[in-house]
């Protein structure tokens, strides 16, 4: 049944500042929310889904974006036209939105209680309630413990998900029938993801809200998704009720972002026979600061105890949520750290004693690839430069090493003229491209990917995954692939380590770990992945073709 | 560079601001061909107003040429300000970088001398070192460097800080690139534009200084210099209300266009700003 | 708030703003009186009791004891609480003060001065001959530099009765007469200071003297104030009820202080002389210049006779030929100033005019120069020099500038060393500088205060204010000797006529200024200046009218 | 780790400066030509080798410099700044005499600057690109840019000689014989040229500056939570931006406390105003050790003082660094 809808967005267009890559941000964009209904509006970055929900908002940066035609009818009226007084009493009272960012949303300033009481002084007076009485209840109906306390405490001693908790509290708190939300959970843990996710499902279904859910993750869709609607380019391309559209996907674009994402059933590997290239025993790491301001110590014990063991050519999934010591295990191996104690053994060697003199020839061999595409190459240098780096560092003459970084450019399918350009000029992907390439130039046997893909979009995540998959086969060499995402682990690593709190509770192949996690850390892992169960998403990562690397190894 | 350059000039302030710099500059270079006898020279009657043929801004208690002293005061302002600003940001730039890279015991100890630095006032300071280095052009250009060093100090190993933890630097240390090629090659370009806009502002304040000191009467006697003259013209402040007030709009509009510089290059160096035409 | 914040709390709490009330407690009965009075200060007017005056003083001395410290300021406050025996008239002559009468022995060598009866120290003590002996002998040339070269000529002193003393000089010495003047011979209480350490005494704390005031209360930094001292030796005087010295750092703010009648004396460089001028034009103003005839300032530019080349005397004459001084007198100094003939100030006795005069000639200037072989270089530049600097007001920096900018046009290229007062004073006590200037007070005689600057055995490193342009002329000391010791006043002024016109000749320094320090006094006190101390006397004849 | 063992290491460190200031100048002074002994011979007129001899004694010029320093520290400890035999007066009385006087300009100033300086800054931000944004930045560029002793200058030709308005100089004119209330208004009169001239420069650096930090804090997201909240405009920038925007300039005005003390020495001297930094000025000139460095020591501990208050500011506004936690 199709009630009548509660707010209808009516061939909405939004415009870019001119210099911008394109003329509309959105265009000619028909949307309908119904009440007790979510609707998933989803695409990749850059895709129009965040600007639209603040043109309904009201929210968009003016007068760089501004909504140049179409309308939002919502009871009765047209938002974009009502002017900023009228819109002000829209917002919250009657359409609440809830952000991405949860460490950034709260004002550091201010008490929990008092950011959501003000709502009623300053907005919704004619309420006739009891500001603190309501708070304590909106905390206590998203799930926050003795909120009576929390009133009175300030953000920052709050966690991730405890605070998307509080700033959904604070968006419905003067009841309103629509609820906005841009990208919720994108930034918090796969665990506290379920949990935020299962209480948006119960507030939707308690207060017969009309929600507008933004997301670029399917997992994420197919989880709280009655209807899909996927955008790119500011256009809508494919909308539809969920099952029909996840099932049966209509537009291309679609079937593509769907084909892109990483499927949770590992693929069958054989295990890898080869002589053991990087050990670990007991490493141990703890994060000593001295509080400048009072002089107080405080500890953070980032590993306790980590053993593992990497293969030529094998490929092993390091998989942890934030806080669980992944990030420092890979510094520490690459020697951007100091572990506390324990030993690193490459090729039977051990390694992490050796002073700065006698470690360098085993610099060569280990090499890492970062996360951030935006901050691991260095804005004021060429690519070309950045890629030769390490040759140029190890002794090889300039114009050899340069030609080899031209030819690596190659190898991660980048055109050599990238080699004069500067890393401004090229996407996100491309430069995870030119990270890798820069990676390989000294051929190491180790490679360390501190989360290579996590910042990118799914399908150009995708196109790197592959690259992976290419490098795996041609180069062999020994990967520690850090990750969050079980997605990604289940398509990418022969063998994977769960880690939690500095330790690593379970490891071993794959497709054993997934099929049947023993330790329950792990269990409760895989089921928190969003969209594991309700359908088997996306396929195996498609065999590698040998045509791709005509090079050699050395 | 030619963007920079270009985005400079868009934002009207800091051109105006160069326009200005420029003219001060040709002045003082062409100073001595404008008016080949100095600024010494009793040319005139003794306080003539301004605004008359001979002499546009008047004459002072020497019947001196006020225009005169003002050209030749744009030397000593620009030789004070620039000299002493490039001796403050080379040796803030290396203790900053050194502090910031290495941290320690070192980077604690270069935080109490630039906090002493930051608590003493520093024009006092200035003038004390002056006066017992007895007063020339020397020693206030040394004093100034003196005082003015922390702050860049401070601005460059805030810098290295935040750098040094950057994924790019961290991918230089694991490719094994030598520390020294890390600071220079990867470190000290991305520190260069929020210095080049603290050398502005630095300027200016040095040109600040200099006024301040020659106006308590400590600068060097036998060079003209604007804070002298708003001093010199204290004392006859009733009846000859222009020898104080040339010299100090000389040293406004200087200072000003320094400052309009100095936003100009902030938006021009990191455009993110500029987006918003922040004025 | 704290009490010396508000430190001015009861200055002058009546005269400078209603004028027309004098309800000073001492003046109960005639307050009335003086209501009826209208009309300017003219000099028909009858002294009468009354009023307290307001003195400017910059800087503020760092003690009142007079013995210990003969600053300048210290000079115009300390002579109204402490007396000397003698004070000097216009002409220099003496007249009497705590000495009534005096006479001195045909031989020029015994001084007998006849004391006042009923003069007594603030605190009641009589003064007696005892305190001159014990201020003469013993505490004076210990602490006191001037007192202690004038007394050293003395064999001895005695006290026949308590009101007579009697000087033996070891050889005649003329000078001496002027050494009893109230800053140069402070008579100080020997029933105080006898067998103290002067310097740390507990009583120079509240300065007790015999002057026509006494001590009341001292705010530093801002006001000195002083009360009428009823058993004064001279009867019916003083006539004001009080004096307050009002410390008022800045230039401008004096100017407005002594226009608006808030101060009604100004004096020395308390105003700068290019204010003057507008002063004198104000009807409550009256400017006076007379008044420094015994300090007698002439102000000079030295050079070092050692130094080549100013130890050749056609460049030191060819450097007061280049000297325009009446540029100097009417466009530096407003003309508060006389143009200099030679080393002895035209008021001071033994002044001689008809010597060789330097009127500015720049041609002979530089033909002495050229004649002397300092050829101009290409750049016009004859021989490079150094000027020491007189940082203490912008009218001596004017004066400094345009010296530098009269040699440039003769081709000496002078630099001004970049000093503060301080140092400049420091290098010219040591003989370290090229040329420098220097103002020198006469104090009455040429023996006293001219000789010094030009005898060879004056030449003392290390010790500014002597001969420290290291002049060395035979016949020059020959002469001065005698002169101090002549008792024949013909005969001392034909030694000092030759040695005027030796000096003028050898040109050791170039005289630049006799100079009138302008006094401004408001028209509201009268009989302010009647003596050759001018302001440093002890003002127990000054009166005040509507 | 509570407030008062923060206070008291951040007053320890402070002393730690005070005391590596005197040390530093002590030695730099010492350095310097010329001393008072010859400037006290010089000016008494006539003066001998025994007279100056004596003086440099009576000073104590004549012992090795270290010996001097351990005597002046150990002074300093027990807060005894040593004897201006300049003045003939114990340093400490002329310091402590003026000190309400220097006290009252500063701390006038300082308010002025950093209450004036926010509020423009905060003004501008909220209304960026108006009329009224455009005019604070114009006018808080040119103060920037002005010499402090200028504006005083021509405040005093404006004000007084001009206009006949303000008194120019001292702190309360010569005949406010009267005392309290009368008093009072008469030092407010004197005082208002001179706090102006003070706190102008300082509150232009305060207004660019939050104006700045206001305009970052926009963009920060709680911001935008803020406005989905549908808060009117005003409470948005009042309790949200203003109030984290100011954080960053209270740590700026803290550190730049000295400065502005530094800035009284030109103040007082164009305005005969009697307060610590005349002093020091004139005992500059007159090379009267003592004097200068006890002066020193007082501007450097306000410094220290006002750097301190500022800080327990930003603390009472700055939940995230609380002391119990």
């Amino acid at each position: 049944m199709t009630d009548t809808p509660i707010l209808r967005i009516v061939g909405l267009s939004v415009a870019l500042p001119t210099g911008a890559d394109r003329h509309h941000a959105v265009h000619g964009l028909t949307l309908d929310l119904h009440p007790n209904r979510t609707l998933c509006v989803v695409g990749e970055s850059g895709s129009g889904k965040s600007l639209t929900a603040l043109a309904v908002m009201g929210l968009l940066p003016q007068p760089e974006v501004r909504a140049v035609a179409g309308a939002i009818q919502f009871e009765g009226q047209d938002l974009l036209a009502l002017p900023e007084r009228a819109m002000r009493r829209i917002r919250g009272r009657r359409i609440g939105m809830v952000f991405q960012s949860p460490m950034t949303g709260l004002n550091p300033v201010m008490r929990i209680g008092d950011q959501i009481a003000e709502q009623f002084r300053f907005n919704g007076r004619d309420l006739g309630v009891d500001p603190r009485r309501r708070a304590i209840e909106l905390l206590a109906s998203v799930g926050l413990p003795d909120p009576t306390k929390l009133l009175d405490t300030y953000p920052f001693r709050l966690s991730g998900g405890q605070r998307q908790r509080v700033m959904i509290a604070m968006a419905l708190a003067l009841e309103p029938a629509v609820l906005i939300a841009d990208e919720p959970t994108t930034a918090l843990d796969v665990t506290t993801q379920a949990q935020i996710l299962k209480l948006l499902r119960e507030l939707q279904e308690r207060y017969r809200l009309a929600v507008m859910f933004i997301t670029h993750d399917f997992g994420v869709v197919s989880e709280i998704a009655d209807e899909i609607a996927v955008m790119r380019h500011g256009e809508l391309v494919e909308h539809g009720a969920a099952g029909r559209v996840l099932g049966q996907p209509a537009h291309p674009y679609t079937k593509q972002l769907l084909a892109a994402v990483p499927s949770l059933e590992p693929p069958r590997r054989a295990p890898v026979v080869a002589p053991i290239v990087l050990q670990t025993q007991a490493l141990a790491k703890t994060y000593r600061s001295r509080d400048r301001m009072f002089g107080r110590r405080r500890e953070v014990i980032a590993l306790r105890n980590v053993d593992l063991a990497i293969r030529r050519g094998e490929v092993l999934g390091l998989v942890g949520e934030s806080g669980s010591g992944k990030t420092t295990l890979g510094r520490v191996i690459v020697r951007l750290l100091q572990a506390d104690s324990g030993s690193i053994t490459i090729d039977g060697a051990e390694v992490s004693q050796l002073p700065r003199r006698q470690y360098r020839p085993y610099r060569k061999r280990v090499q890492m690839i970062f996360q951030d595409p935006f901050s691991s190459l260095n804005p004021r240098r060429t690519v070309g430069q950045i890629v030769a780096e390490g040759l140029l560092a190890h002794g090889m003459p300039a114009p050899q090493a340069h030609a080899r970084a031209r030819e690596l450019l190659r190898i991660v399918k980048l055109s050599e003229q990238a080699a004069e350009r500067y890393p401004h000029e090229f996407s996100g992907g491309q430069r995870q491209r030119i990270g890798i390439a820069r990676a390989l130039a000294l051929e190491p046997d180790i490679l360390v990917a501190d989360e290579p893909v996590s910042a990118l979009d799914v399908s150009v995540q995708a196109e790197v995954l592959e690259l992976f998959e290419e490098i795996r086969v041609r180069l062999r060499p020994a990967m520690l692939f850090i990750t969050h995402d079980l997605r990604v682990a289940a398509q990418i690593c022969d063998r994977v380590a769960i880690m939690r709190r500095g330790e690593i509770v379970e490891e071993g192949p794959t497709s054993a770990i997934f099929a049947a996690p023993r330790h329950a850390y792990t269990q409760e892992l895989l089921a928190a992945v969003p969209g594991a169960a309700q359908l088997a998403l996306g396929q195996a990562a498609r065999p590698v073709s040998a045509t791709v690397l005509e090079h050699e190894p050395k | 560079m030619m963007a920079i350059m270009h985005r400079l000039f868009r934002h009207k302030g800091a051109a105006f601001g160069v326009g200005v710099i420029a003219l001060v500059v040709i002045l003082a270079a062409i100073a001595s061909i404008l008016y080949p006898d100095g600024p010494w020279e009793m040319v005139g009657g003794i306080f003539e107003p301004p605004f008359q043929r001979a002499h546009p801004l008047g004459t002072d208690g020497l019947g001196r040429d006020v225009l005169t002293s003002i050209v030749y005061g744009t030397r000593v302002s620009l030789l004070v300000a620039f000299v002493s600003t490039v001796v403050a940001v080379t040796v803030g730039v290396l203790v900053g970088a050194v502090s910031g890279y290495f941290g320690g015991r070192l980077d604690d100890l270069v935080m109490r001398v630039t906090e002493l630095f930051q608590t003493i006032p520093s024009f006092v300071f200035a003038v004390v070192l002056i006066a017992i280095f007895t007063p020339n052009i020397g020693s206030i250009v040394a004093a100034i460097s003196v005082v003015s060093w922390p702050p860049v100090a401070r601005l460059v190993r805030g810098e290295f800080l935040a750098i040094r933890h950057r994924e790019y630097v961290e991918a230089a240390v694991v490719l094994g690139v030598s520390t020294l090629r890390i600071i220079f090659v990867e470190i000290l370009p991305n520190v260069v534009s929020p210095v080049v806009v603290l050398a502005s502002l630095m300027v200016a304040n040095a040109i600040l200084l200099e006024a301040g000191i020659s106006f308590l009467g400590l600068g060097d006697q036998n060079l003209m210099s604007w804070g002298y003259m708003i001093g010199e013209g204290r004392s006859t402040i009733r009846d000859a209300w222009w020898l104080s007030f040339f010299p100090g709009v000389a040293v406004v509009a200087t200072v000003l266009a320094l400052n309009l510089v100095g936003d100009g290059l902030n938006d021009a160096l990191n455009p993110r700003l500029a987006r918003r035409g922040r004025a | 708030m704290v009490h010396n914040l508000f430190d001015r709390r009861d200055f002058i709490s009546r005269a400078a703003t209603a004028a027309a009330s004098f309800a000073s407690p001492g003046l109960i009965g005639s307050a009335a009186t003086t209501l009826a009075l209208a009309g300017t200060g003219a000099r028909a007017q009858e002294p009468r009791r009354g009023g307290v005056m307001n003195i400017i003083l910059q800087p503020e001395p760092a003690t009142l004891v007079l013995a210990l410290n003969i600053t300048s300021q210290n000079q115009l406050v300390a002579p109204k609480m402490y007396s000397g025996l003698l004070t000097y008239g216009f002409d220099l002559k003496p007249l009497p003060n705590l000495a009534t009468s005096w006479d001195i022995s045909p031989d020029g060598l015994t001084y007998t001065f006849h004391l006042a009866k009923n003069a007594k120290w603030h605190d009641g003590e009589p003064f007696t001959a005892d305190d001159v002996i014990f201020t003469t002998r013993d505490m004076l040339p210990e602490v006191h530099a001037r007192a202690r070269v004038n007394f050293s000529q003395v064999a001895s002193v005695e006290a026949p009765d308590p009101h007579t003393v009697v000087f033996r000089l070891k050889t005649p010495y003329p000078g001496f007469i002027y050494a009893f003047e109230t800053s140069s011979a402070p008579m100080m209480p020997k029933h105080i200071y006898a067998g103290s350490d002067y310097r740390n005494n507990p009583a120079n704390a509240r300065p007790i003297g015999t002057g026509p005031f006494r001590f009341k209360e001292w705010q530093r930094g801002s006001i000195i104030r002083m009360e009428r001292n009823p058993d004064y030796f001279k009867p019916g005087l003083p006539y004001l009820d009080g004096v307050n010295f009002v410390v008022i750092p800045d230039g401008a703010q004096r100017l407005i202080a002594l226009e608006s009648g808030q101060v009604h004396l100004a004096s020395s460089s308390d105003i700068e002389f290019n204010d003057v001028p507008r002063l004198r034009s104000l009807p409550q103003i009256q400017v006076e210049t007379r008044g420094y005839e015994f300090l007698a300032p002439l102000t000079w530019l030295e050079m070092n006779n050692k130094r080549k080349p100013m130890d050749d005397k056609r460049f030191r004459q060819a450097v007061m030929y280049a000297l325009d001084r009446e540029f100097i007198r009417d466009k530096i100094f407003y003309g508060f100033a006389r143009v200099p003939t030679g080393p002895i100030n035209s008021v001071v006795t033994f002044y001689d005019g008809n010597v060789k005069r330097y009127a500015l000639d720049r041609k002979k200037s530089e033909a002495l120069l050229d004649e002397m072989g300092l050829k101009r270089g290409p750049d016009g530049i004859r021989v490079k020099l150094e000027l020491n600097p007189v940082p203490i007001s912008q009218t001596w920096m004017r004066l400094v500038q345009y010296v530098k900018q009269a040699l440039r046009q003769v081709g000496i290229d002078v630099t001004i060393k970049n000093m503060d007062q301080a140092s400049s004073v420091a290098s010219m006590g040591n003989h370290d500088f090229d040329m420098c200037f220097v103002t020198n007070t006469a104090f009455g005689d040429p023996a006293v205060g001219v000789a010094r600057s030009y005898i060879t055995s004056n030449i003392r490193k290390g010790v500014p204010f002597t001969n420290t342009c290291q002049y060395s002329n035979p016949r020059v000391d020959e002469l001065f000797d005698a002169a101090a010791k002549s008792n024949d006043r013909s005969e001392r002024q034909r030694l000092y006529s030759e040695v005027q016109q030796i000096l003028v000749e050898d040109v050791p320094v170039a005289w630049l200024l006799e100079l009138e320090y302008a006094i401004s006094i408001n028209r509201q006190m009268h009989d302010v200046v009647t003596t050759g101390l001018g302001v440093n006397d002890s003002f127990d004849r000054v009166y005040m009218t509507a | 780790m509570n407030g008062a063992l923060y206070i008291g290491q951040r007053l320890g460190k402070g002393v730690v400066v005070v005391l590596a200031i005197v040390i530093v100048n002590f030695l730099l002074i010492r350095m310097a030509p010329g001393d008072p002994a010859m400037v006290m011979a010089g000016e008494s007129g006539a003066a001998d080798e025994v007279y100056v001899a004596q003086l440099r004694k009576a000073f104590g010029l004549d012992r090795p410099i270290p010996e001097q320093l351990g005597i002046y520290v150990s002074n300093i400890a027990r807060l005894d700044l040593g004897y201006s035999h300049r003045m003939q007066r114990p340093v400490l009385d002329m310091i402590v005499e003026r000190l309400p006087a220097t006290l009252l300009l500063t701390i006038t100033a300082y308010l002025f600057s950093l209450v004036a300086g926010i509020t423009l800054g905060a003004i501008a931000a909220a209304r960026a690109g108006r009329l009224s944004d455009t005019l604070i930045t114009v006018f808080s560029l040119i103060f920037y840019a002005t010499p402090i002793f200028w504006v005083g200058l021509m405040g005093i030709l404006l004000f007084t000689v001009t206009l006949g308005w303000l008194p120019a100089f001292g702190m309360a004119s010569v005949t406010a014989g009267q005392g309290g209330l009368a008093l009072g208004l008469d030092v407010a009169r004197h005082l208002i040229m001179p706090a102006l001239t003070l706190g102008l420069f300082h509150m232009a650096v305060y207004a660019r500056l939050t104006r700045a930090s206001m305009l970052e804090v926009f963009d920060l997201d709680y911001v935008r939570t803020a406005h989905a909240k549908g808060l009117p405009r005003g409470r948005v920038v009042r309790m949200h931006v203003l109030r984290n925007a100011v954080l960053p300039v209270l740590t700026f005005a803290g550190l730049q406390a000295g400065q502005l003390i530094g800035g009284a020495i030109v103040v007082e001297t164009v305005f005969a105003w009697p307060g610590i930094g005349r002093l020091a000025f004139d005992a500059l000139m007159q090379r009267d050790y003592a004097t200068l460095l006890g002066a020193f020591v007082f501007t450097s501990a306000m410094g220290v003082v006002f750097n301190l208050l500022t800080d327990l500011a930003y603390l009472a506004l700055n939940p995230q660094i609380t002391l119990d936690r």
